[in-house]
């Protein structure tokens, strides 16, 4: 078993004919993952190393099964083809693009809810069942299979911590990027549901950041509903209060959102807070040791 | 991108919802001239900061005279560090009573919240949570009337009151949703007699969507630097110590940030180079940060989208062209990373494999300079 | 068991103190309807008939279980009760105004769906289970408990029909007016899903009209999911083509919807059809004698 | 209600979908100054029937001299029974590709639907089903560009002409939300060149929802008794029979028209009282029967909302103060229905119980008269 993606998921590229579209395309078919159609409005009929290209979402649907989307449409037509993608079907839409409205983010949203769609992002890096199915950005060689299951909200942060673990012995089992917007379709607690079910996941590492009140919600979640060891890291504990660090997500306000906060909330519920990433392995294996 | 008071009432004028009488001047005389036409005026400083009232960004005047008297003191003072440029000269409600009302979007919920109050008029962080009604809104239908309705009965509100005040929600949802608008907040909404005035206006539209929001004014609030990364992509923001720090990402810039710290040291700034930066934009980068002077530079690269050839390239573009004066820390890991530490070790530099190590030699570096 | 209603279903009647809302509501809790509060803006903190009022439905919600609701509001506003009725939770919404814009019909529709509220109407009588719960207006007399459940897009035809069959001995099980608009909530074959799982009824009677394809889609349903018998009625076998008989229900376009080709799907499925209202009871109970 | 071509295509201009050059005159000479203008042109007389080309209400001029013949000859004609009293003047255009776009609404599927078709310039109806593209529109996005697109696709529509189709294809989604339209056609849409036009408009506004569109002109396409009916809130259809009919229900008027025909009679209207109509608007619809002189008039009531003893009351205020010529049956049952008998034994009439008898009494007393 694994969460969201699996060795046959069949993966549409929308956007595929573009720079990043082409070049991380390559990389994902590379690294084993079923991409079976890619989308470029006008260039249908076209091919990329193979995989043929169509206009619209709905003309590749008549040729394949398409169970998962990566997006790589410019943000003012996101929203656009995020509609078009869970219009056609796919369960679990990959949404790259930073820089999307927040009222964009809202509609896709509420839209891949009242479908039933699981929606990536946006501003993500992509989701991977490590050794089955990359979808998204993130660099290839540091996603070996294991046993530990990656949540994070910022992007290269979580390579740098996939990196420690994985320099220190430890695969993944599936490794989720929320998104670093402030609204974005999974959740912590989304994927910590998930991860508890899974089979292939024996510990979780969160890789959060300061600011919001997703830390705290799956503080309460895990104290109440998940047995697995789930460790943590946070970004941000120097950083002032009320500076918007980055694009949304790193910002405290009204006293919300602090470090200390948060990292109170994960120790009550029994989750060791690294504090500098390289520490993040030597918790896994006290926590696997246990 | 937050919009000065006198824009958020201009928005408001333009979906309906009624603001005092009065008008934006520049001049002391103009308010006198306004002053004259309205009678009893408040005179409030136009900066974009919360705390007007407590720094004497806001007065009144009874009279033309006092009304000028007044916008001279303010026109050219400066407010929280800010410059104020502007006036606005409003008619002095006679207030019955203060609401707060707002729209902003809750993260966690992933919907649009409508706040609202009976506690107006105070700077609603210091309303205690409960006396704060929160409603979150289905993306689906919105804020229909009956939500509105909804909050003027929780506000105790009825008759004309209650109507004018449903009436104003729904046109600040109108605008929530058309100007892509992440807060709209009117603290306070005065109920003056049957009256219900906007007496203030705070706006904050999305940055992400300013494309498509070419109706509005563009307001700017960042520092030239700031401004400066702006322009070219990036995200900065400016810190207050002597180790200027790149990275490529929030949570891996603001992780080096923490590294910095918890060796003692403290970093110039934050800014997250982004995805995929190439050359150009990262000797920009680079020329950003030596502007600022500071005693040492850190450049913690994780390649992912990012080329660590295109970092080294751009490092030794800048250090060939510009010239780098002071001692830089570099830390480059993923695609391309052998070509880049290459480019490196021909400009001198022998890149770090670990992030802590490079912030450790940083802080030990500013420590010594 | 029974279909939507039961026992002891807690209503709610928005636009309570209007004419139709009060009387209506008066015969409703005559027929033992447990209506537990109504909603009138504006009239919050009376009483009907020991009914507490309040303004808003949020506000009725506060003090009561609200299972189910039915709207008197007039048209303009009724869009906006719905959703504030779908929005409080209710588990079933009987949209009883005639001449509500087919778009606020739409966005209804809509909205029902996300929520799972079972939209009765607009433009119904609405829904009683016999002898435990009416939410209508309905004539009270005529629904005695029984074994036969009722469906009909019209109303009037509908008392019609049940009355001939009370007449002839027979008692309702559930009797569900569809709603006579071209977008309602409930089709033919929700109901006939519904009935075919009750255990009180035995048999069941269509009360159908020309235009439209309902009694078509509820023909092949019928064929391969409903063993219980079917009886129907159709009105309109004198219309001419082309022109709009009352509301909106009524109209034979592009030669679909007409009269024969109803009762050559309903006769495929087994289904007959009774030429006239009064041999409706006949044809039922020829059909439980089989 | 249906919108004269030259109103529908006001309002696409309204909305930026682009229709010929041209005007909508009343005199021939107002047709000769515009062909003067434009050239070549189509002269469109202005009815609400369909079927204009085939019954000679459409024909083309080449001068100006030649439009105002062909105006003088529409204007004051009749088409399909109706008179013709304005004509639309416009440009003849070039057509490389006739399509046909339209937008309605499908009571099954509870959506609106978006239908479209390649072979565009023939009547719709005779178009074969696998021709026609029709794609159900979910209510929580509505018709957004993809969709468009992809229509645009399946019509094997690129380059320029695609994206002005999906440009129309989204104003007219606007113009069928923001003006609450039943039906929105266009057909043809003519492709000329690179050029992407409207000729045609075909526009029905929701007639429940016309108190909220002040904005739109109001066409009126019933008789007068239809328009009289309407007036006092009743549904109203001219048949070509001798038995005068009402009855409260949509449903039960029509079993009850029905009934008739099953007797072997023929009902000379359609008259559906509705739910809970009054003694008044009773006696008005009892009057609107009568000024059509029928052989006999059934009233056929099962009083819920309705209640019996108005509708007594009513057809004994209409005997005693206007008089009834012909003999009525009626059938009552329901609300007050014993009240309501004994009102009519008062007026000399035993009411039906049963509305199968009470359809063949009329239906004896029409062929005896």
């Amino acid at each position: 078993m694994a969460v969201y993606l699996f060795a046959d998921t069949q993966v549409l590229v929308q956007g595929i004919t573009g720079n990043q579209g082409s070049f991380h395309t390559r990389q994902m078919v590379n690294y084993g993952t079923k991409v079976v159609a890619g989308v470029s409005p006008g260039k249908g009929g076209q091919a990329l190393e193979g995989i043929p290209v169509y206009d619209t979402v709905a003309a590749a649907a008549e040729h394949h099964l398409l169970d998962a989307s990566i997006l790589f449409t410019p943000a003012p037509f996101a929203k656009d083809a995020a509609f078009e993608a869970i219009d056609a079907g796919v369960k679990v839409l990959v949404m790259l693009p930073e820089h999307i409205p927040v009222h964009d983010a809202l509609a896709v949203t509420a839209f891949a809810k009242v479908r039933g769609t699981v929606l990536v992002g946006p501003n993500t890096f992509g989701v991977v069942s490590s050794g089955k199915c990359k979808i998204g950005i993130m660099p290839s060689q540091f996603f070996v299979p294991g046993k530990v299951g990656v949540v994070s909200r910022s992007g290269t942060l979580c390579y740098e911590i996939v990196g420690t673990l994985k320099a220190a012995g430890f695969g993944t089992s599936t490794v989720v990027g929320l998104g670093g917007d402030r609204v974005v379709g999974l959740s912590f607690t989304d994927v910590l549901a998930e991860m508890e079910q899974d089979s292939e996941t024996e510990a979780i590492v969160m890789v959060g950041e300061i600011g919001g009140s997703a830390e705290e919600e799956a503080a309460l979640f895990i104290k109440e509903r998940v047995t697995k060891p789930v460790i943590a890291y946070l970004a941000g504990k120097s950083a002032p209060p009320g500076k918007r660090m980055g694009h949304a997500g790193a910002i405290i306000e009204r006293g919300k959102g602090s470090f200390a906060g948060k990292v109170k909330a994960l120790n009550n519920a029994g989750v060791p807070v690294a504090e500098l990433p390289f520490q993040v392995p030597e918790l896994v294996a006290g926590s696997l040791r246990k | 991108m937050k919009l000065y008071e006198y824009m958020g009432k201009e928005l408001f004028t333009l979906y309906g919802i009624p603001v005092p009488a009065g008008g934006v001047v520049a001049v002391p005389e103009e308010a006198e001239v306004l002053a004259g036409k309205i009678g009893a005026v408040v005179v409030k400083s136009q900066v974009l900061s919360g705390k007007r009232g407590k720094s004497g960004g806001i007065g009144f005047a009874d009279s033309p005279y006092q009304a000028r008297e007044l916008a001279a003191k303010m026109l050219g003072s400066r407010l929280s560090g800010l410059a104020v440029d502007k006036i606005l000269v409003e008619k002095k409600l006679q207030i019955d009573r203060e609401l707060y009302l707002a729209l902003t979007i809750d993260g966690a919920l992933r919907k649009p919240v409508l706040l609202s109050s009976a506690q107006g008029g105070m700077d609603i962080e210091e309303v205690p949570e409960e006396l704060i009604i929160k409603i979150a809104l289905d993306a689906n239908i919105g804020l229909q009337p009956f939500i509105a309705r909804e909050v003027t009965r929780r506000l105790g509100l009825s008759g004309a009151v209650a109507r004018q005040v449903v009436d104003i929600l729904l046109k600040m949802y109108r605008i929530f949703v058309e100007r892509d608008a992440e807060l709209l907040e009117i603290n306070p909404l005065v109920v003056s007699g049957e009256q219900v005035i906007a007496a203030d206006a705070k706006v904050t539209i999305d940055d992400d969507a300013l494309y498509r929001q070419s109706g509005l004014p563009l307001v700017e609030e960042r520092t030239a630097t700031e401004k400066a990364a702006h322009e070219i992509g990036l995200s900065y923001v400016e810190l207050d110590g002597d180790i200027a720090v790149m990275a490529n990402g929030a949570g891996i810039t603001m992780a080096t940030l923490d590294l910095i710290e918890y060796y003692g040291g403290r970093a110039a700034n934050f800014l997250d180079a982004g995805g995929g930066a190439g050359v150009e934009q990262t000797a920009k980068a680079l020329e950003l940060l030596l502007a600022r002077k500071p005693k040492t530079i850190i450049i913690n690269i994780f390649g992912g989208i990012t080329r660590c050839d295109d970092v080294a390239a751009a490092f030794a573009y800048v250090k060939q062209n510009i010239g780098i004066p002071v001692p830089v820390v570099i830390r480059l890991v993923g695609t391309n990373e052998e070509r880049g530490r290459e480019i490196l070790r021909e400009n001198g530099i022998e890149a770090y494999q670990l992030m802590h190590e490079a912030a450790a030699k940083a802080v030990q570096i500013a420590r010594e300079n």
